[in-house]
Parts: C-alpha cells; structure tokens; sequence
C-alpha cells in the first residue's frame, strides 16, 4: 500500500497534514526546535500578537486543576511591529505554514493588525482571536455576538490578502450562531474551541488562585465540550473547522476530525509532552495504514450515527 | 539550544526521610549537558491527574549518563513520583533554564533552605572541582534537623569543609534563621558571590543581608510553571523597577542576579 | 470553643448545615442509608421527577472522561404519582430537608408538577431544572433565555406553597442573566451549574460513546467553570446560591462557600466515594474549628480580593 | 441492605499470566456478606483520572475476612490497580447487585469465557459446599490457553471433576467456541441450569443453545457503571420485550434470567 495521503485543504491552502499548534502554547515555534522537526506538522498558529506590546497579567498566571489547567497569561505578547522583525525571519524557515493569531480592542486594532501582516512574507493564513473584550462596546467580548463577530471578521477581510480564520470562544449559548455569523463575514475557516472562562480559590489564603481572578480553562478536562461544539459547528457551516480542546493523544485527533474537523490544533499538550504534536501526527500516519485508509478525508465527518 | 527529551528509566529510588527522595535517572543527553541551577521537567504520571508535569533541580549529574533530582513530597505529583520504582521510565525534558553563573568568582558562598539546598549539592561539586583554591562556605537551614537528612554530611563528603547550620527550632546548629549566619561565616576582606535556593521569605532575608554587606547575590527562583521551555508565559515574575515586561523564569532563569528581580 | 455553627438559610428554611446532595446522583437517599448518616446532610435532592414516567435514553449512557463524565441518562424517572406514593415514605423519615427537582417540557406541566408537590407532606422546596427542552417554544432549553427562564419560576411560584431553587444551566453566554431573570421570577434561591453539554466518540467503532450522541458533562473536570459561575452569580443577584459541580472534598466545598455559595450540592463525587457528602460535612466542620470560626456565614463570600 | 464501604488493606497482589491478576484484600463486613455472582466497586487510584471505581466480580472470598478479584488488564483503571502493592489500602463498596440464583437447582453447568471465569469459581465453590450430591460441570472457553492461565486448575483442585475446555485458536480442549460444547455435555436426562458469564457473543450464543436444550439459563451481565448502587441509572439494559422501564445491571442483575433481558 502507499503511503497515506495526510494532506487537507483550508481554502485555497494546502497543508501537509492536519495537525497544527495552537497559539498561546507554541511559543514562535523556535522552543520546540529541540524536539519537534518541525517541517513535519501541518503548521504552526503562534502566540496571538497585538498592535502594541504587552505585558500580561501579574502573576500568579497558571493554576493546575483536574485534567487541566487555568491561564491567566493576558496575552502577554511583543507587539506586531517586534513579531515582524524578530520572529519571521525563523518561522520563514521552518518549512511548515506559520498561521498568525491576532487580537485586538477594537475592530480598528484588529484591521491594523490584518493590514500589517498582509505585507509580511511568510504568513500562510490570519487567525483571529475573537474571545477579547471590546473596549470600545464595554468590554463585551466580540466572539459572544454573532453580529459583532461579524463585523471583525468582515473587517479583517477586507483588510488583508491573507485567508482569514476566526477563532471562537466556548462561553456562548449556541456557537453555530457565531460560526454562522463569521461565515458570512467572510472567514475562510473557522477554529474551535477557545478557553472556558474558570476559577480557582486557594482556601488556606482564601485568596484567588490566578491574581486576574479567573482564567481560560484548557486541557484534556475541555474535550468533551470542545468536541460537541466542533461537531454542531461542522454541520452548521459550509467553511472548514479546526479543532481544538484537550487534544493530547492521536486517538483524540481522530475523533475531533471523525466529528468533522478538517484540522486539528494541539494545545496544552504541547506543555505536558514537548512532542505531542509530532507524535499526533506519525500516529495519524499509522492508523490510517494499519486500517487501510488512503486519505484523511475519509476519516474527516466519518462519524457512524445509528 | 542543548535541549533534551528523553525516556528516562528510574535507576534508583531512595527514601531519605520520611518526606524527601532522591530519585536517580539514566538520561546521558540531559546529564552530559546540564549546569548546576538548571532543572528538568518530570514527568510524574501517565494519568491526566496530575496533568502537569513538575519542575525538579538537577540535585547532580553522575558522570555522562545519570541524572539526579531530589524532591520533597508536596502534593499529588510528587506523591506519585515517589511511587515509581527502578526500571520504570519518566519522560523528562531539560536541561532547562540558566543556572548560576560562577565565571571569575573566587569566593562563594552557597546558602539553602530546605529542598532549595537540592541544587547546591550540584553547585558545590562544580565549584570544588573548577576553583582553584576552591573557596566554598556553604550554609544550610531548615525548620528542624530531621528535614536536613543526610544533606550536610554529602557537602562534607564532596569536600566542603566550611559547612554551617541553622534551624528555626534549633534541633540542629544555629537557633533560628540561615540568613542569620552570613555576617558572622563571610570574611569581610573577600568579596563573595552568595548563591541563594530556598524558600521566598529565606531568599529575601539572604539578599537583603547581601545588600548590606556589598556582596553579590544570585538567586534561584520558584514559580508556577506549566511548561518549563518558555512557551506557556506562566512562570512570569516582574522586574526589580516594576516595570517593563516580566522575567520569566524557565528561560530568564531559575537563577537570577538578586537586583534584577522585585522583592516583594 | 464551642461546636462550630454550621446552619445555612434559604428563604425561610433553616438547614443543619449547607452540603447538599445533587439531583440524579443520590438516587432517592435510600440507595445511600449503607454508606450516610442522612440525617447528618443537610439536605438531600431527588432524582428530577417529572409528570409521567420517563424510560430515559438507549445505553449507553455513561463514558468517562478526563477528570469527569458525560451522562445521557435522558432524565428516567418513576413519574410524580409513583414518587408520592413509593419514595415518599421512606424520605419523610431521613431526618433531613428534602428537596424536590422537577422537570418539564412546557410552562403547563412545570405548573401540575409543582401545584401536585405542594400538597405533599415533607418536601421542604422544589429545585426547578430549567435545563430541558422547551417542546412548545422548539426544544429551546428554558434555560438559555432570561425571559423563559423568568416565566417557568414565575409558573412554578404561582402554583406551589413550596420555596421555590431554580437550577441553572451553565451552556450560556452569560449566566447572571439567566440569575436574574430567575430572580425576578420570584426564585428563593438559585443553584447552579447543571452540566455542561458534551461527546465522545470510539475511535474505532466510528460511532458516539452515547447512545444519545451527546450528554452532559459533570465532575471535577468541570469545578473551575462552576465555581467562576457562582463568583458571578453571587453578585449578581441578592437571593442565595448554591454551588454545584465537580465537588469532591472539603476544599472544594469551601472553594464554593468562599465564592459566595450559600450551600453545596455534591454529585458525581456520590458515585466515586458514596460517603462523599457525610465526608464534607466533616471536614467543614473540622476547618471551621482548626480556624476558630464560629459559624458558616463567616465562610460565606469571603474570598479575599487584593 | 447488606452493603458496606469498607478501607480494604491488600493482602497480595499475584500477577498470573502477562494481563491477568488476582488481588486478595482484606474486607470483612464484604466478605462475610458475599454470594456468588455478586461484585464490588473497587477504587484504583486517588487521582481524578480515572475517575470513577470500576466494577469487579467477587472471585471468591476467604474465610470471613478476605475478598478476592480477578482481573485483566484493559486499561488505565486496571493498568493502576495492578500497580497496587500488598500494604496499601483501597477503598472497596459491596456486595453489590444480585448473584447467581442456586435455590432447587441439582443439576448445575457453568459456561464462563474470559474474564468471565473469575465470579465461576466463586460459584463453583458454593455449589460443592451446598449441593448434595454435587453436580456440577464447568466449561471455559478462552481466545487462546493462555489466557485461561491457571484457571481450569484452580477449579479442579476445589474438586470439580467434569471441567472441559475450549479456545478460539485450539491451543487447549475444543477448537472452538464454548458454547459448542453444551450440546455435547449436558446430558439430556438431567434438567440443567446453566450458569454464564463471559464476552456477550459467547453468552448470546450460550442462551440460544440452552433455548433449544430447554435449559434454563442464567447470565451476568456488564456494562459501564459510574456508582454500582442504583444511583446514576447509567447501566441500564432493555427488558427482552424491548419496551418497558429499563433494567439496571447494578440493581437488578449482574446476574438475570436470560429470558429477562433482551438479546440484541
Ligand atoms: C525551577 C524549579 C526547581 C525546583 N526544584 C525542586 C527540587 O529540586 N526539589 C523539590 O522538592 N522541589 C522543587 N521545586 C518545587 C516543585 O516543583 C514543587 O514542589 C512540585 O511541583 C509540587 O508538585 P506536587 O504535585 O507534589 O504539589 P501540588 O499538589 O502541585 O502543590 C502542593 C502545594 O505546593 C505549591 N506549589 C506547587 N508547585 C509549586 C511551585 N512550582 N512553586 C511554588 N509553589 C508550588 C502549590 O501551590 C500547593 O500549595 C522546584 C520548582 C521550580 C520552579
Ligand atoms: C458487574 C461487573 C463485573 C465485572 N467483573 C470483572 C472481573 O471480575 N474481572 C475483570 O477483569 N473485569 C470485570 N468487569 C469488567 C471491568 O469492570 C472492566 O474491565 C474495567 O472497568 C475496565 O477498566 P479500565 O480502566 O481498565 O479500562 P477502560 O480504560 O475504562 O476501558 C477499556 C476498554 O474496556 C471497555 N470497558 C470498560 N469498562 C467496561 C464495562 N464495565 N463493560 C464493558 N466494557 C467496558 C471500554 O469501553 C474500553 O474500550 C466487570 C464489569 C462489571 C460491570
Ligand atoms: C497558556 C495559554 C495561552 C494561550 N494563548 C492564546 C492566545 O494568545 N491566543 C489564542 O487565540 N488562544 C490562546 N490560548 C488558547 C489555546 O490556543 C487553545 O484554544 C485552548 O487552550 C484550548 O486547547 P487545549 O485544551 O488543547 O489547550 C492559550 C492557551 C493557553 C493554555
Ligand atoms: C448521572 C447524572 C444524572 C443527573 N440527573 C439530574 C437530574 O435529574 N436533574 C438535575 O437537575 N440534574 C441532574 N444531574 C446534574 C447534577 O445534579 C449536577 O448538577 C451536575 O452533575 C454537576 O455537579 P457534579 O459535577 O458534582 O456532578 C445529573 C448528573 C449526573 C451525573
Ligand atoms: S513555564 Fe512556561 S514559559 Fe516558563
Ligand atoms: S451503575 Fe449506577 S445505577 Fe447502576
């Protein structure tokens, strides 16, 4: 038999396989230099970057809690104009698609932003963080309205020559809403899911665990969620998903893209196994050799309902 | 970077006190590169329970194959640790972070308290064998004897003759705080370089003695840490200013110099 | 010093002390009389009973997850008329609070199920489960919209003598809302969360690990999440909360409390340690002695924001 | 109810082929209250993951003081409970759910495959004690010998004379299912109860056999079970007739009448 064909499309973007990182868990790639070859993933999504520079939250920043882990990191990140000059120039040479998360306070930051990286060399496809407050609608995050999810997606498109993927937040009643409304905006992807908001109380203390007080929830705990979401968003919109909560084991790869993930982004694994996202991509490989199966778009939707 | 993953197999597990373990690894790549400070992420179990894995100091290395840790029971994922037996294998990630910085220093004082002393033991091997005369003064605390272990008596062992205690009950040397000892055990007419791993409030006292007697100090420093290679931006601690972006401590540190951090 | 003052109030009903036992995972207390001092809890929460006997989903309908559980136990109960007259008994002589959870699928059989319990001897409150599906309104769950949720505690409240605690469902964009529409509806209390929608898929089998395809997602796993949500709602509404999910210790318990839990609930930890909630009992009272702390309402809301 | 939440001390921890062990606590109050068929809810781990207990069959009990499980290896619950060693203390609930129904029966046959074999031996036991005279014949079916391990020895050294074997791959007794073997054994004379636990397939395949014998037939049934006290209504199976409350496995069976329980 062949070697099993892994590659997916995203777009008019083709992607050696359907494993990616997810930002925030990344790093600019160059950490995991020591232990992934990391020409093998399908691509990396790095650290959301802003218009400006930012510090983050004080510490403490991470808390453990069952099957997971709350961050607090607040998006401590260089700033777009230090993330072009410092940090393309190694992710131009990974040999992998660099996918760019952005984030923004407003739709005006978020079009800067897209219009910036529209100009830089290197950069396969924008990834907007749309679980951000909007400072300018008080501070009502932008991924909780559909209407306000499309408005950035839309202003994202249309500022950029760069195929537009919209990252969705968890906290909703009904995600199909939100995926809906990025559809039409005009995104060429959507991926899910984002952190659940969470809280963590030290008793001794009785202080909060996180000095923000709460903190986005990610880890294996998530799955569960994650995986119901992508699934309902799958049957929801025409454009490609990616998947993303908990995803630590090729077995829970497959079972995002059996849900109808077109791709996968490996999170807070990447913290607890450096190779995780390498390993998810050689068991890919391996399962569908051992059950016979020439490409991943069989196994894309394949769930069996009785 | 000499950065390493390995399947670490459990060459040794011993039980020093009722509480502390010194657990001994083959990992070559891991030990023929580390420095003393540095630390390794250890994997504690296969269970998403702890799902985390937990930042260990490279207690010594053992020619070019083994590596050593020493750690305290603290909670569940040291527990579990402590419950893998020889021929069981860890994953471990390291050498990671920087770890003291001995270049030019004659005089060197080491003070650590409590599982903070774990990276001293490294640090003292190398100072005895690259300083020539080796001047070493190593002061060690601890809230009783019983916590100390075996500890002084490995400082001896390797060599270290100027070797001083300190209990906060007074079961062992000095009654009350290590921090106490530097006036008295640091010559004035040197200059020292002190090395400092402990818990925060022993560091702060030990930096500020520094501060006092105009000697140099490095510290090494504990945070929360999901990662340990500078990805997760977890381990942020902030600047001495207060200002500017965090340190964070897997890659700025573990080991700082003690004004480039904030002593809250 | 004296015994420690564990007492917890709800409206007018005085409670031995606040650790509850959740709806569906305590059976009706008698599976529990091996293993609990019932009259040690404060109180316990019935399987949710609904107007006509239910035979629930196909199996199956458990699957474990990281740190949790998903269940599609699809809400099998024996019907009001047999819990009157089968389980009743038995409840009136446990020497705790009862309290009922009720379940409906229109506004019509939430108002029969609460006026039929009201005549009852030795129910002390209702728990309304707003997380079913409204059939008459397109399965919309009552729980997600403010003005339904409002509208079924306004039905259940003007049709029953009985306290009324409306059960809140955490698969909302913003659960204070939903708090306060339940509030004005005239709720005594507010307890939440209920679980959290999730899946799960056998990788091999292609097919859900539930039968009912998706299930609700309860246990440790879910504890930052509750927890955040409680903080939230505790100051949002003036009535009592009572926190819910992923309780397992004493420390979980207190987390709840300090948050501004006026009570717990225990639930999926029934199933991993059946003395679970006598346990917490315990060790409530334990904490509060080692820390000198006279009574409960010292505990409550007392998370220390710097 | 005679149901206890008992701390159980493990006494051994016997490792008897690659994936199967057999693991003797000490539970007294479940011990002395046990019958045949009936299991407990045995805590593997105190980490969250796994979370819940897993149900394990009575294998036997020993005197009124020891419980003994046998188990395979499947996955990460039974993967940490083989990990247990004598010393340490789980937390154990039972006698749960209802065992094998002996009352009138004389002639008695027991058809276990797999793991299934492990509550057999229990009632094979019971069986010798109470049935005078005793008849008693066991068949076991496995994939391969191995995996009956010591088994079939274990049943003929408490004195069961009329034991025959059977493996998927015939490597021991009848190449073959076992349920092939009850025609053949069960003589048509005698009014047999048939006794099976095992994979679903083999007891599916037993029920239809004593269908046509006219034997009776009782099985054990498993499925998933979060509390194995009648609590989470997660281990419901349907009635034969399709309709009707479900029954749950925990409460009303492991063991059931085979025409109670539909065969799908
Ligand atoms: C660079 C570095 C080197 C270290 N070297 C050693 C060493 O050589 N030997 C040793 O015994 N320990 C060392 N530690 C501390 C060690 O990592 C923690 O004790 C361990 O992670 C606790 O894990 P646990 O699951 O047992 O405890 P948990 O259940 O996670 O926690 C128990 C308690 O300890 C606190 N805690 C946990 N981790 C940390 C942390 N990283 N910093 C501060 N408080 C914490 C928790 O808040 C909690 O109160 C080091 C930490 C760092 C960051
Ligand atoms: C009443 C009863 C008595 C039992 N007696 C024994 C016994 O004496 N010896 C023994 O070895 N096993 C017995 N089992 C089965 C045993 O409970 C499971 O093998 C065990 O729970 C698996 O746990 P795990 O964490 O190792 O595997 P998991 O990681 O939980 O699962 C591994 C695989 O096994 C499947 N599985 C897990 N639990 C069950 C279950 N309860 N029913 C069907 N499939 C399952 C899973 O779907 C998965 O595919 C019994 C089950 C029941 C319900
Ligand atoms: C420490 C940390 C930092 C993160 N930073 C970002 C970020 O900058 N932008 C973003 O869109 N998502 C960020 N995320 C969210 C992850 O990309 C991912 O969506 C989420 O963690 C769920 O996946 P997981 O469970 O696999 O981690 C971050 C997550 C973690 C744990
Ligand atoms: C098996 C099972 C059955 C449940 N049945 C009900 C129910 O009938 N009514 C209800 O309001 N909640 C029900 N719940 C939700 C619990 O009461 C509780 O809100 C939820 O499980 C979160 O708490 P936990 O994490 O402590 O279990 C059920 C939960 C489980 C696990
Ligand atoms: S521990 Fe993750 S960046 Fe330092
Ligand atoms: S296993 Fe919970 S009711 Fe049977």
């Amino acid at each position: 038999m062949n070697q099993p064909d892994l590659r997916i499309t995203i777009g008019d973007l083709v992607f050696r396989n359907p494993v990616l990182t997810a930002s925030g868990t990344f790093g600019y790639a160059k950490e995991f230099e020591p232990y992934v070859n990391l020409h093998h993933l399908g691509g990396v999504v790095v650290k959301g970057i802003s218009l400006e520079p930012r510090r983050g939250n004080p510490p403490p920043r991470i808390v453990e809690t069952a099957g997971g882990m709350l961050n607090a990191i607040g998006l401590e990140n260089v700033g777009v104009d230090r993330f072009i000059s410092e940090k393309m120039e190694y992710l131009r040479e990974i040999g992998t698609r660099v996918i760019v998360n952005i984030l923004g306070d407003s739709l005006e930051e978020y079009q800067t932003l897209a219009q910036r990286l529209s100009e830089v060399e290197g950069i396969s496809a924008l990834e907007v963080n749309i679980s951000c407050p909007n400072v300018k609608k008080g501070g009502v995050a932008f991924g909780t309205d559909p209407t306000m999810a499309e408005a950035v997606t839309r202003a994202v498109w249309a500022h950029s020559s760069l195929p537009v993927i919209v990252k969705l937040s968890p906290n909703v009643t009904d995600i199909t809403e939100i995926a809906r409304g990025v559809e039409a905006g005009g995104a060429q992807a959507v991926s899910l899911i984002n952190t659940l908001l969470g809280m963590a109380i030290d008793v001794r203390s009785r202080r909060p665990r996180l000095a923000n007080v709460v903190g986005g929830l990610s880890g294996p705990a998530i799955k569960p969620i994650a995986l119901r979401m992508v699934w309902q968003v799958a049957q929801a919109v025409k454009i490609p998903v990616i998947g993303i909560g908990g995803i630590t084991t090729t077995e829970d790869a497959l079972e995002f893209l059996l849900a109808g993930a077109t791709a996968i982004e490996v999170g807070t694994a990447n913290f607890v196994n450096p190779r995780a996202s390498q390993e998810i991509v050689e068991g890919i490989g391996r399962y569908m050799s051992e059950n016979r199966i020439n490409r991943i778009s069989e196994v894309i939707g394949g769930l069996v309902l009785s | 970077m000499n950065q390493f993953e390995e399947q670490a197999k459990i060459v040794r597990q011993e039980q020093l006190t009722p509480e502390i373990y010194r657990l001994t690894l083959k990992a070559p790549d891991i030990a023929s590169n580390a420095r003393p400070g540095q630390f390794v992420m250890a994997q504690t179990t296969t269970s998403y329970d702890p799902l985390l894995r937990r930042p260990l100091s490279i207690h010594q290395t053992i020619g070019n194959e083994q590596v050593q840790l020493m750690y305290k029971i603290v909670g569940k994922g040291t527990r579990m640790l402590s419950a893998l037996t020889p021929g069981k294998t860890i994953q471990l990630t390291g050498p990671l972070g920087h770890g003291f910085d001995l270049a030019g220093k004659d005089a060197i004082c080491l003070v650590g308290g409590g599982m903070g002393i774990a990276p001293l033991y490294f640090l003292a091997r190398e100072i005895l064998r690259t300083n020539k005369p080796p001047k070493c003064t190593v002061l060690l605390g601890a809230r009783t004897a019983a916590e100390l272990g075996p500890l002084p008596r490995d400082f001896m062992d390797i060599g270290v003759t100027e070797i001083f205690l300190a209990t906060d009950d007074g079961t062992l040397g000095h009654h009350g705080f290590v921090a106490e000892l530097l006036p008295k055990h640091l010559a004035p007419e040197n200059k020292w370089t002190v090395c400092t791993c402990g818990p925060h409030p022993m560091m702060k006292a030990v930096v500020s003695q520094c501060r006092k007697q105009g000697d140099e100090c490095q510290v090494s420093l504990e945070t929360m840490m999901a990662c340990g290679i500078s990805a997760c931006l977890g381990c942020a601690v902030p600047r001495s200013d207060l200002s500017g972006p965090y340190l964070h401590v897997c890659k700025d540190g573990p080991v700082f110099k003690a004004d480039e951090v904030a002593w809250l």
